[in-house]
């Protein structure tokens, strides 16, 4: 883990307000692994206070791809920065996905910007296995494509492919899918999280999922990023333990 | 090279340097030893320690606001007893001094806590943390209480020959009186401040931003506050301060040192650069230099008033 | 076109809307006027006023902190006498409601200007700054003392029968204690919060950088403290409460409203967007429209813990 | 007087740290006389907090000139201001400096960026008048002659015309000046602007200084910026009553 001054390349305007920014980040680039995430930096003053976690979109080589949308401040100044500029990040961080085992298809279930660490994941997965990406959005420009592969679309609205929410989709795909030999890795805003997190366990399908909250450190010495346990043994902490978690070890 | 004296003394204590790193911010050493060199610093104060294990507060524990942020971790722990068996060993090789910082809910707890801990030669000072919510006497907080202050200073005092320092809470009016009774009670030295009593909302759910309502704010936005506290007790009270909060910088740390502090406590900072410690020691030190001042404690309470 | 009821009572008084501008932060309406409708606004207040003009205190009297200011002008005024000549006459042409701060220095001094400004029928309320530095009673101040707030509410009740409003400290323990002798007292409301004591030190010279030593913390900075001052009042006294501290625009005073506060005062953000009241008012209303609030007085205390 | 939304225009570095920034600021341009000052707003957040004031070094049609050196975060904001940016202008605020009157020479005593309100008046004075410049600063990159006419140099170490301070300079060119028909404008870092008083004084000059202090609003609300008054009688508001004072009456 590093916190490495980085250099920022380029930034690249994708759906309606989604940002790509690539960074110069050799040490966390060699290091990192899908999943994981940054704490960056977006200012060169003491405003906004606390770091900002990005999830880890793509790696190329020495390079770092981050994707946001402009939320509030914070990530209004990352998006006005400029070619050269300085970036401090912190990581990579957290644990990342295991995309290593025994099972034949990763099933991406992401829901808006939760396309965000999926790309890496993408570029990653072990040679043998395939690969199904179900996106889902608002409606058809909140659907991020960006970077995956055998893409099955749902929106909200109707306005692209299936007229509902992602993990609807999903349902309908399971018979095409064979239970016992996927894997899904999720990532989206908490109420999808949850209704993938019950569709897993009903189906007892091995699921991973990256979730979000608020952090400070980002790195476990804060404790401001707890989850619950499934087994009411206290909390895990996000940043730490996580973002990454099996799907039926935390209560969300 | 230089020849400015950095090593300052609290009571029996002697530091390398007056630059801890604060409790609660620092957790108990392992993952921030991952990003800075824990041995430059003068020590570590390790999260508030409770008899038993706490798992803190449900989520949403933190909030960012102007220049600061709130917390209501809960004093999450994992009690003495792990504490002394699976942190002490990694603290222990950390060629640090080690400050255990200590919250319980009852007079009998602190003393209690102190009495395990007193054994670990690792540790070599206390630091108790007044500012826990006092179940016998009806949730209000030992710290802004100046008799429960005395009382807790008393009991602890007795049960140890450590270095021992309280911490205040900064929630009251004359912060001074309180000094006052650690010093008339046998405490070596004070820590100020903890956090000042917040809270923020979500305007569309009308909900606490934080689950547990209030929360306590840190960071640059109490510096001033925290400044004038530290003030206040070094006009007042001739004892040790140790003063936090906000301190982001050297500077920030020199004006601490000015305002009456023997040492500095970093809190926050931690969070958005974790090396923040070794590179205030390094700017202290080239203050020095450059002011001509050839022992950092020569600084402490040089203010003109 | 909005059917939004803005307006909001406080005692007897009549607001057209819950925004006033903070004392100290306005003068006496003639320069801010200049940048702003004021008729648009719920009510201003005046700069605190004392018996007789002071000259306040020699510069510098501000600096600026991480998202805050501190202030130390020392109740600069121009005494009750010169301002009923000179200043009432503008102000009362202003169409807004206005409400006329005192500070003094002894419970007398206290009286004696609320006797004089009783007449002036201009003057729709009192708001009793107790934030002062006690001349009689060894320089200590009357707002961190509840027996003397208790004393000035009651005193001063005794000669006005127009809407008295007690300005709170918050550099106390238990703020809800001052507002329930408040209560007691007679008084109709308490104003939430008044500045916290800070300061500043330029670490080459070691002298602080306020003249005066310390001063008053105001700005975002202190909102967190000021949402939690006003909650505590919330839930443990039935009063009216005006929220000050930190508001910068609609949503901030959204949220003093949801923390319990009737109507809510702004401060500093007046010297950097003089318009900012009326900016807040329209915010407000829009607010209210898009989340079905029918009138602004239903948000008061809305919160859900 | 304006809450301008202007445009940033354009930025110039003329000397070492030194920077010449132009915005389009019709009604403050328009209402704007030599001396005064606006307040500025340096970003889009509330951060830095303050407004930072800064006289008005020149007016062109509709556009304002400022000039400024890089101090703390508010001045290094400003300097990485882009063409078409917005900046929230508050001004023209203070009194101004008074050119009309009975004398020949406009003596202009500027140290360091104390130069600054100078350009503009050196273009609005009176026909009537000749202009005579004094201009000091430490070293000769601290010279500041931009929009000044007819200038007589003086540095601290000497590296460019006069050595020693810009006072000193006055003094020896008393005989040269007729005091009776000479007016002094003076601004610069406060021992300056003593030494310039004292000199006036004793010269009986007829002398106007323009002095800084700490502000919060810049309009007459706050009462932070006293400076006392010579006859003892209290202060006077530096952003109200000033910037610029008769030198016989405020104590420095
Ligand atoms: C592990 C992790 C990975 C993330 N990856 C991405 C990503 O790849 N792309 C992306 O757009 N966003 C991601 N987020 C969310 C992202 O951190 C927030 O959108 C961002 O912090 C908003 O900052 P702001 O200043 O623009 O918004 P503001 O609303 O002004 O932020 C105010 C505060 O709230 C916190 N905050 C706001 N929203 C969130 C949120 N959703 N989750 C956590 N904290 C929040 C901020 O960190 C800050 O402290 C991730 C969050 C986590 C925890
Ligand atoms: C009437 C007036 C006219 C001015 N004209 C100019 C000008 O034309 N060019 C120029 O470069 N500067 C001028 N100044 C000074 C300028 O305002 C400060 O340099 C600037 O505020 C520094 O801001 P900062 O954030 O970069 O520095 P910081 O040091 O970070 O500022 C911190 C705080 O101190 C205040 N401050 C710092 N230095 C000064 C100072 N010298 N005077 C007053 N307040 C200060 C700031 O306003 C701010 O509140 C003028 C000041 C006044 C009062
Ligand atoms: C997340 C967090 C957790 C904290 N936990 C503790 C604690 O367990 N015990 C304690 O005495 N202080 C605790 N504090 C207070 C800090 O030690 C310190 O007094 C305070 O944060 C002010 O310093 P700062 O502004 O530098 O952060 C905590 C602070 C933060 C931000
Ligand atoms: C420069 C300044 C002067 C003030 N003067 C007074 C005063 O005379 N009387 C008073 O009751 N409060 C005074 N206050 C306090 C404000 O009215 C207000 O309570 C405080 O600033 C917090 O609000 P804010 O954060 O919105 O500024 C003053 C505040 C400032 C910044
Ligand atoms: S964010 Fe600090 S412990 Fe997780
Ligand atoms: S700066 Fe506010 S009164 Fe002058």
């Amino acid at each position: 883990m590093y916190i490495e001054k980085s250099r920022f390349e380029s930034i690249e305007h994708l759906e309606h307000n989604i940002h790509l920014i690539k960074v110069y980040s050799p040490s966390i680039a060699r290091s990192a692994k899908p999943g994981q995430f940054c704490n960056i930096k977006v200012s060169d003053t003491d405003f906004p206070l606390l770091r900002r976690p990005f999830s880890i979109c793509n790696v190329e080589g020495e390079h770092i791809f981050f994707m946001f949308d402009i939320h509030g401040e914070g990530t209004l100044l990352l998006a006005t920065k400029k070619a050269g500029d300085e970036l401090d990040i912190l990581g990579p961080l957290g644990n990342g996905f295991d995309s290593n085992g025994d099972y034949q298809t990763a099933v991406i279930v992401a829901g808006g910007l939760g396309a965000a660490p999926f790309p890496f994941l993408t570029k990653r997965l072990p040679a043998d296995k395939n690969i199904y990406s179900l996106v889902g959005g608002r409606s058809l420009h909140q659907v991020i494509k960006w970077g995956l592969k055998n893409i099955h679309v749902s929106t909200d609205d109707g306005s692209e492919g299936f007229k509902g929410t992602i993990v609807e989709l999903f349902k309908t795909k399971i018979d095409e899918l064979d239970g016992k030999k996927i894997r899904v890795f999720g990532c989206g805003p908490n109420p999808m999280l949850k209704a993938l997190q019950e569709l897993s366990i009903e189906n007892n399908f091995d699921c991973q999922i990256s979730v979000e909250c608020a952090m400070a450190c980002g790195f476990g010495i804060c404790q401001g990023c707890p989850i619950e346990n499934a087994d009411g043994g206290g909390y895990s902490l996000v940043c730490k333990d996580g973002p990454v978690f099996d799907a039926k070890k935390v209560k969300l | 090279m230089s020849n400015v004296e950095l090593s300052v003394k609290i009571g029996s204590l002697e530091l390398k340097n007056p630059v801890l790193l604060a409790s609660g911010t620092v957790g108990y050493g392992n993952e921030i030893a991952q990003y800075t060199d824990l041995s430059k610093l003068g020590g570590i104060v390790t999260k508030s320690l409770s008899l038993k294990p706490r798992k803190g507060n449900p989520p949403q524990r933190i909030v960012e606001t102007p220049s600061g942020m709130l917390n209501a971790i809960g004093l999450a722990n994992v009690g003495v007893e792990v504490f002394v068996k699976e942190k002490i060993p990694f603290l222990k090789e950390l060629n640090t001094t080690l400050i255990c910082n200590i919250a319980a809910s009852s007079i009998e707890e602190y003393v209690e806590c102190t009495k395990i801990l007193d054994g670990e030669d690792a540790i070599q000072a206390f630091e108790i943390n007044v500012s826990c919510p006092n179940v016998k006497e009806g949730g209000l907080e030992f710290g802004n209480d100046v008799n429960a202050v005395g009382r807790i200073t008393e009991k602890v005092r007795a049960v140890t020959k450590k270095t021992l320092i309280i911490k205040l809470s900064p929630n009251v009016s004359r912060i001074s009186d309180f000094a006052k009774v650690v010093k008339e009670e046998g405490g070596d030295a004070v820590s100020a401040i903890n956090t000042l009593v917040g809270t923020s909302f979500n305007i569309f759910t009308r909900k606490p931003k934080i689950k547990n309502i209030t929360g306590g704010l840190s960071g640059p936005a109490i510096k001033p506050v925290a400044l004038a506290k530290v003030l206040e007790i070094s006009r007042n009270v001739d004892i040790p301060i140790i003063g936090i909060g906000g301190i982001m910088n050297w500077k920030d740390a020199a004006e601490f040192i000015i305002a009456g502090a023997a040492a500095v406590q970093l809190g926050t900072i931690n969070f958005i650069n974790p090396n923040a410690g070794v590179e205030i020691v390094e700017g202290l030190k080239t203050f020095c230099e450059q002011t001509s001042v050839n022992k950092i404690s020569e600084l402490t309470a040089s203010y003109q008033l």
